[in-house]
């Protein structure tokens, strides 16, 4: 029997092959270390994401949303919600507060699900992994599987948006949050201060409007630069996606010579828990994390 | 162990500020007996830490010279430093307050000499200068405290420092074995002027304070303008000392924020706009303000004082709430971000210095008032005949300049006075 | 109507009130006491082309100015990093608001033609309800070989992906790309279920929010 | 007190006077020079010990003048606390050991300079007597109400609840004033969301209803006559009788009018109706009772208003009102949330430059945009009727848009307030020119003014006006001093304020006003000097009737009587001398503080000869700013230069140009004067103190010449009290100057 268990909302991101499975890889390998046991919600889908609202509307977007909640509640009942993905975590959270606070859309949502055989009972929590890590372990327990420290490398923990705000990490700062830094530190690494910890990646315009977002990037990118950091580590898969996919496409762009790479939290527990570069799932980067190979092969 | 002498026709009064020191004298000089009791060593309260009032750029000091005079002269005032009042029982025209007394170590032989200061080597934070600098553990408050006698730092009581300042001082003014103590107090009627504070400027996150050394606040200002202030009256900023001549304010810095405090604090407007004149007065050449803000609310015969501050061409109006502020790491400026919304334009601009306009929390909000008393929704006292004789007087009962806080603590008088003269009309 | 009772019209408060009908969280925004926060804290504001920030926007929706707010490109520039929610001293849900008014817009069919990132989101929301998960391959084939208005365009798409080549060698490295989701890939087992759930929410929320009655008839 | 008089010179040897001091010389010059019955000297004169031996020689030697050579007279006031008996102190720690160098060249100088102090103290102590109280007291207790708004009102009605009676005279038949005619107020307590019942009726009973209260109706006051504690009013009644009150108090609230919107044409007002200003408003309000607002040119239901705020109002071109009123925010959202609470589908707009809701106002502001006002940033230029309609054209200031329009119904001018002040006694008696040009539009006929109080004073009938006709008060740290003792004003006469402020000002001008009376009783002083007993006293055989008394009395104190000599009213006296400075025949003096005791201690000092290259200075410093910026210099351990000589004055305004030519003709060589800063921001706590005495002194110049003297050696400086830092090198800057100069030939005369 596991320590601690969650209805796991891996997210149309975190899936086997898709753009951060290897977030899914080293979520997996840590939550070995820790003895967490995270269930799947069975037939989950899309949140919908930020970027639904152009299309979907209102209430359709807090259906999908609902529809993973029933699915959680009938399957695991009792079992807090948890979403690894940001925009995921942000969206179903939202959902939540939108339904619990109007009676109109809750009878609506129940309506709509309806059709689906399905129907809320009970609310669920919906939390971030970040979140279950400081709130339900906290750091000294993270710290105390600790096998081999990350000595000497230096982090910028890009924290970005959307774990961050509207609802953020309780007791956090909006303008500056520390527990990613905090994780890093934990885990033996050292947190660089830099200024564009909770500048925003530019999201979704990433696929539409990318000059908009990359400008925003570089920005991050140089300031992880100018301040020692050799990668950068952050909670969100868009985020991660966007500061290291669009590298190249900036070197041009801005004829910079940025080759950083940009990991997951979740790496760096599982390595520093002692676990492979494959547990890590740092064959999924597409900036190769060499240090961190190296140090996972010593 | 101090001995107060007090009946249910003695007023009590609490807070040693402006509004307090003006409600124990007007009752007094109308023939009433009063206890005034501050927790600080000395009277004075925020007033006295201003380094000149809007909007005729005079000095605090000028007005509270005139109090203490009045004090001095006036038998009928009891005053009780480093004394707070932790419980109010009874009712109207028959309260019990307890009051708890902190030692200040040194008694009324002191004659005000300096000895102790010259032999106590001990530094602790100054904060009637808000911190910004330190001084001997042994010391006297400020140039005008009332009474004018010296405090010994708890801090340095029980060790070898104290005992310096006990061996320095040739009138046996310090007494080392002193302890707190509580006494009772009869009164007819309180008069709560326990004044405001400045909101945690931490909390207003954007802004940085705490994080940048040059994000200060307009009261902590006001002590470097001071030639009483820490930099004797030059405007160095914190983070290198460097004479500051490009400073901005920052407006509703917590007032008028769903976020913060939902009131307008009042005077951050006016005290902004006279802060503009003490980086031209010290800088009249080179010196340059930029005022953020949403409306600028110089009220009524201010308003004036507005349009001298618009016509001066080194003040810069820009109508924004200032997003965020970053810092210009190699030259340890600070940059305020936002957008002009007359016209939508945005700006980046780079100041040396920047004051937010902090707001104005009543003290009492956080204290809980040792009696039943109705506030509004932002923590000041509301006048309500549930308070019984428990009257709000100054920043206590609402943000208030200090005209207007003057104005309530004489009117708090006359109420508090109604209430013992019925108790003597019924005793007599 | 003269040009000067045109003028006039504006500044009434039909739009205003239409707004407060139609989009989600609009009766919010009466409650801006135009402090510009919001426009200083909008990150992709100090780019290029984002005409209107927030704050100017909830002023021109107070003057009338209908046609200008719904065929705006500003709402489309949101990225959703909800900077100016946590900032806002009056607790303004803005990032809603503009999301709300781009897709009623949209609703409308007055949002800006050609609009990317109106086109993406179309494009993602069909994908991801089309088998209730989204298919990544598909969502970036569709961006780059559909045009805004949806129409394939081989040229195009070849331009784009040809852009992209690295990104995408990049991510197949990395297996953070699946050629075979081409062919299906990942998807939900009820799909009927969530159709027919996603159909009811529709009518339901066109319900609440008829048309006919707000401001397009106008 | 006796006449038989004993002087007694305390010397202290504590805080280092001891050691920096030759004490035994000291009480030498005391008892030689100072001519002292009993001189001591004491290790620490200020603990118990010390002044048991002062009180011990009270008691035994009957001692009544006492000289304290010790610590600053700011010092210890506690401890040399003896009531009946004269006290003059000598400076001895701040004003000699605290601002020398402790070294043996200083040595000399040092103790010459505290020898000057002693020999100071003692000519001064001779020369007072204690003062007795002002013998020339009245009694009346009831308290004199002009205005019956709710200011007025509250006057009454706190004033009765201390146990006060009260005559209320309203110049129109009914109480309740402007506020009577609203149909709703802006609310005071939680929750600031609507509007509420103004409550006027409630307070009008309840002044009926009191029997402490004699109201006057239809009433205005023809004259008074008197000082605190003895007025006599004369009340002019409907009937045309007079009704005559003894009064011991005065509370003047007189309210304020609306700015006459007449003046603002461009604002449509006058050319439709359907242009109103606040007033009309309310008028509207009331008619339609709770229904739908309608408009008055055609009686059609209002479904779109426009609010103008600062009409005619924060004018910077001197056209309109200079000042903001204060009140108009609130009392438009107030107006607008009528509208809405009616009927919540009316456009209700409210343009502004800079919305200004203190305190909670802000939850009225918010409760008004909930309920759907429009608050819009704007400079309105002009309103136009447009087919039926009014179009407001404006510059919308967020959209920069300058040919902004909003079409609607009703337009209502938020145009403020004017107080209701009376006769400006300051204004030339020449015709002043139409303010501005814009008025110009209407032909203007002059009104006189009404007086509002008629007071028999020389210098005037009413009290002394500020700014833009609100009354005179010192406005920051006093702002119930008034120029005229015993007459308060409280309400919109003194500052544009809505009803809650207006109430609270009132409940302090009535405890002012009793405080005032019940000290005339007691013949003590008001503020700043409250509680002194003594009271100038003028030679009437001496005087030439040059009225410059009368004329100059800060607080119109000093009234002629029919043989044209100063008539003194003691009660409405403040204590600060001027009139004994403006005397050129110095008959004027105060018991503790005259001519005598000032000028006793300037020729006390030792001069010496003109070889000895030690110039001495005299300086006369303001007792409420300069010497305690003195005093903390010292604190501070600044040094400076021991040829000065400090003489504390109770004002600049009480220096009499005697004591500057006895001065220069006892051979000091220059004189310093320190007083406040004078003109429009004066810093004077006797308001006009400090300015007289500077007139006076740029006079001093002729004489200066007739002794063929330098104008240099008397130097006029404004000293501020935090001045503490500059001051010393003021004086030291001063001294140099005047050995520069060389010394003066007067000496040894």
């Amino acid at each position: 029997m596991a320590t601690k268990q969650y209805a796991f909302y891996p997210g149309c991101s975190s899936q086997k092959n898709a753009s951060s499975s290897n977030y899914l890889t080293s979520v997996e390998s840590m939550c070995k270390t820790l003895d967490i046991k995270l269930t799947e919600i069975p037939d989950w889908n899309c949140c919908g994401a930020s970027i639904g609202y152009g299309e979907a509307g209102e209430l359709p977007r807090h259906v999908m949303n609902a529809r993973n909640f029933a699915l959680a509640e009938t399957n695991l009942p009792g079992q807090d919600i948890v979403a690894t993905c940001a925009a995921c975590w942000l969206g179903a959270k939202e959902s939540k507060e939108r339904i619990e606070h109007s009676s109109q859309l809750l009878a609506d949502t129940q309506e709509a699900l309806k059709e689906a055989g399905l129907q809320i009972k009970v609310m669920p929590e919906i939390r971030h992994m970040a979140e279950v890590l400081v709130e339900d372990f906290g750091f000294d327990e993270l710290g105390r599987h600790v096998k081999k420290p990350l000595k000497g490398m230096k982090f910028a923990g890009y924290v970005g948006c959307q774990t961050n705000r509207p609802f953020g990490i309780a007791g956090e700062n909006f303008e500056n949050p520390m527990y990613l830094d905090k994780i890093v530190e934990t885990m033996g690494g050292e947190a660089v201060p830099y200024d564009q910890k909770v500048t925003c990646c530019g999201g979704a315009l990433a696929f539409s409007e990318p000059e908009k977002s990359q400008a925003q990037i570089k920005d991050i990118i140089e300031s992880a630069y100018d301040h020692g950091a050799e990668m950068i580590v952050t909670p969100c898969p868009l985020c991660q996606a966007n500061v290291e996919i669009y590298q190249g496409h900036i070197n041009k762009k801005y004829s910079t010579k940025f080759n950083i790479p940009v990991l997951y939290y979740s790496q760096l527990m599982t390595l520093a828990y002692g676990g492979s570069a494959k547990e890590a799932g740092l064959d999924g980067q597409v900036i190769r994390a060499r240090k961190l190979e190296e140090f996972a092969g010593k | 162990m101090t001995d107060v002498v007090a009946t249910n026709e003695t007023i009590l009064v609490v807070g040693g500020g402006i509004s307090g020191m003006t409600a124990a004298l007007e009752a007094a000089e109308t023939g009433k007996n009063v206890v005034l009791v501050e927790k600080s060593p000395s009277l004075g309260g925020r007033t006295s830490q201003l380094y000149r009032y809007f909007p005729k750029m005079c000095h605090p000091t000028c007005g509270l010279e005139i109090n203490l005079r009045r004090l001095k002269a006036n038998p009928r005032v009891r005053v009780l430093t480093l004394a707070e009042v932790t419980g109010v029982e009874g009712a109207a025209g028959n309260y019990t307050a307890s009051v708890k007394i902190t030692p200040r170590y040194v008694n009324e032989n002191c004659t005000a000499c300096g000895a102790c200061a010259d032999a106590v080597q001990v530094m602790v934070d100054n904060p009637f200068n808000y911190g910004l600098n330190k001084m001997k553990a042994a010391y006297l408050p400020n140039a005008m405290a009332f009474p004018q006698r010296y405090v010994l730092d708890s801090s340095i009581v029980h060790t070898a420092e104290g005992e310096k300042a006990k061996a320095a001082c040739k009138y046996n003014a310090i007494e080392l074995d002193q302890e707190e103590e509580t006494i009772s107090i009869k009164a007819g009627a309180v008069v709560w002027a326990t004044g405001w504070q400045p909101y945690d400027a931490a909390k207003i996150q954007p802004y940085g304070y705490g994080r940048f050394k040059n994000v200060i606040t307009s009261v902590e200002f006001e002590r470097l303008a001071d030639p009483h202030g820490p930099t004797g009256g030059k405007i160095l900023r914190p983070s290198d000392g460097k004479e500051a001549k490009n400073v901005a304010f920052i407006q509703c810095a917590g007032s008028r924020d769903e976020n913060h405090l939902r009131h307008c604090s009042r005077i951050c407007c006016m005290a902004s706009l006279k802060q503009t004149h003490y980086v031209r007065e010290k800088h009249p050449q080179d010196g340059k303000s930029t005022i953020y803000y949403i409306d600028i609310r110089a009220i009524d015969r201010f308003e004036d004082f507005y349009q001298k501050v618009q016509a001066d061409p080194s003040v810069s109006f820009i109508k924004s709430k200032v997003a965020r502020i970053t810092l210009n790491e190699s030259t340890g400026n600070v940059v305020a971000h936002g957008v002009n919304t007359e016209g939508y334009k945005r700006y980046a601009n780079e100041h040396d210095l920047i004051v937010l306009a902090i707001g104005m929390e009543p003290s009492v909000k956080g204290v809980n008032i040792p009696a039943d008393i109705v506030f509004d929704s932002s923590g000041f006292i509301e006048a309500d005949p549930a308070n019984g004789a428990v009257f709000g007087a100054g920043c206590a009962s609402n943000a208030l300049d200090v005209n207007r806080a003057v104005q309530s603590a004489t009117a708090a008088a006359l109420r508090a006075i109604q209430v013992v003269n019925k108790v003597a009309r019924a005793e007599a | 109507m003269s040009a000067n009772q045109q003028m006039a019209a504006k500044y009434q408060n039909r739009f205003l009130k239409e707004v407060e009908e139609q989009v989600e969280m609009g009766e919010w925004v009466k409650m801006c006491m135009q402090c510009g926060v919001c426009s200083g804290s909008c990150p992709t504001n100090f780019q290029p082309g984002w005409d209107h920030p927030p704050q100017e926007i909830f002023m021109m929706i107070r003057a009338g100015k209908r046609e200008e707010v719904l065929k705006s490109e500003s709402m489309w520039m949101c990225t959703s990093c909800y900077n100016c929610i946590v900032r806002c001293p009056r607790k303004i849900p803005i990032t809603h608001i503009m999301h709300g008014l781009a897709n009623y817009a949209h609703r409308l069919g007055i949002a800006p033609k050609g609009q990317p990132t109106r086109a993406f989101a179309k494009l993602f929301w069909n994908n991801c309800i089309h088998t209730g998960r989204v298919n990544e391959l598909k969502l970036s084939m569709g961006l780059y070989f559909k045009d805004a208005e949806g129409k394939i365009n081989i040229g195009q798409g070849i331009k784009k992906g040809l852009e992209m080549k690295n990104v995408a060698i990049g991510l197949l490295k990395a297996k953070r790309l699946n050629p075979f989701e081409i062919f299906g890939g990942h998807k939900c087992k009820d799909q009927k279920g969530i159709a027919a759930m996603l159909k009811k929410a529709r009518e339901l929320e066109s319900q609440r929010k008829p048309l006919s009655q707000s401001g397009a008839a106008r | 007190m006796a006449d038989e008089k004993k002087f007694a010179a305390y010397i202290c040897k504590g805080c280092g006077l001891g050691e920096r001091l030759d004490a035994d010389a000291l009480v030498k010059v005391a008892q030689k020079e100072g001519k002292m019955n009993v001189v001591r000297q004491h290790e620490f004169l200020c603990n118990a010990d010390g002044v048991a031996m002062i009180k011990n020689d009270i008691a035994s030697e009957g001692v009544t003048h006492i000289m304290i050579g010790a610590c600053s007279r700011r010092a210890k006031t506690d401890a040399f606390n003896f009531p009946n008996h004269a006290l003059a102190r000598a400076n001895l720690r701040e004003g000699v050991i605290w601002i020398r160098p402790h070294t043996d060249e200083a040595r000399e100088t040092t103790q010459e300079m505290a020898e000057d102090y002693i020999r100071m103290g003692c000519a001064e102590v001779k020369a007072m007597t204690v003062p007795g109280g002002n013998p020339n007291t009245g009694g009346n207790r009831t308290l004199l109400v002009v205005g019956g708004g709710p200011t007025g009102m509250t006057a009454a009605l706190e004033a009765s609840k201390t146990g006060y009676p009260v005559v209320l005279v309203e110049k129109t038949g009914a109480l309740g004033g402007w506020a009577a005619k609203l149909w709703k107020r802006i609310p005071v307590h939680e929750p600031f969301k609507a509007p509420v019942d103004a409550g006027m009726a409630d307070m009008i009973a309840q002044v009926e209803a009191d029997p402490n209260i004699k109201v006057y109706l239809n009433a205005m006051i023809a004259k008074s006559d008197g000082a605190p504690g003895r007025f006599v009013v004369d009340i002019a009644t409907e009937s045309g009788s007079i009704a005559t009150e003894d009064i011991g108090a005065i509370v003047q609230a007189t309210g304020f009018d609306l700015y006459d919107a007449n003046k603002l044409p461009e604002f449509g007002y006058g050319k439709t109706p359907d242009v109103v200003d606040q007033a009309g408003l309310e008028a509207l309000a009331r008619a339609a009772n709770g229904g739908p607002i309608k408009r008055p040119s055609d009686g059609k239901e209002v479904k779109s208003v426009a609010f103008v705020q600062c009409a005619g109002q924060r004018d910077a071109s001197g056209k309109h009102l200079t000042y903001c009123s204060g009140t108009c925010c609130n009392i438009s959202i107030k107006q607008a949330m009528y509208f809405k609470d009616a009927n919540p589908s009316v456009d209700a707009t409210v343009i502004y430059t800079d919305l200004r809701t203190p305190g909670n106002g802000e939850d009225f502001y918010r409760s008004a945009q909930e309920k759907g006002v429009i608050f819009t940033k704007g400079k309105v230029a002009t309103v136009t009727p447009a087919g039926g309609n009014l179009s407001v054209n404006f510059h919308d200031l967020i959209l920069d848009d300058k040919n902004a329009q909003i079409e609607a119904d009703l337009v209502v001018l938020a145009t403020g307030q004017v107080p209701n002040s009376g006769v400006n006694i300051d204004a030339a008696p020449v015709e002043e020119p139409a303010q501005g040009g814009g008025a110009a539009a209407a032909p203007q006929v002059k009104i006189k003014p009404i007086s509002i109080l008629n007071l028999t004073y020389r210098q005037g009938p009413d009290v002394p006006q500020f700014k833009w006709g609100f009354t005179d008060s010192h406005f920051i740290c006093f702002p119930y001093e008034t120029r005229r003792t015993g007459i308060y004003t409280a309400g919109p006469v003194r500052r544009p304020m809505d009803m809650l402020q207006a109430r609270e000002d009132a409940t302090g001008a009535t405890l002012k006003a009793i405080q005032a009376l019940e000290n005339a009783q007691l013949g003590r002083a008001a503020h700043p000097r409250s509680g002194d007993l003594s009271f100038p006293t003028v030679r009437l055989e001496g005087c030439t009737q040059c009225k410059r008394c009368t004329v100059e009395c800060p607080f119109g104190a000093i009234d002629e009587d029919e043989k044209r000599f100063p008539k003194f009213n003691e009660s409405r006296c403040r204590r600060c001398g001027t009139c004994m400075g403006a005397c050129p025949v110095r008959v004027i003096s105060f018991e503790n503080y005259s001519v005598n005791t000032v000028g006793a201690q300037i020729k006390a000092v030792n001069i010496p000869d003109e070889f000895s290259e030690k110039p001495r200075i005299l300086i006369l410093a303001c007792e409420n700013d300069a010497y305690p910026a003195l005093d903390m210099a010292a604190m501070n351990r600044n040094e400076y230069s021991a040829y000065v000589r400090v003489v504390p004055v109770r004002c600049l305004g009480s220096v009499n140009t005697i004591w500057i030519t006895d001065a220069l003709n006892g051979g000091y060589d220059g004189v310093m004067l320190m007083g406040c800063k004078s003109g429009e921001e004066y810093q004077c706590h006797f308001v006009k103190g400090s300015e007289l005495g500077r007139y006076r002194l740029s006079k001093v110049g002729d004489t200066l010449k007739g002794m063929n003297l330098e104008a240099e050696r008397v130097f006029d400086m404004e000293v501020a009290i935090t001045d503490m830092h500059t001051l010393p090198k003021k004086i030291n800057d001063y001294a140099a100057q005047i050995v520069e100069m060389g010394l003066s030939p007067f000496k040894g005369f």
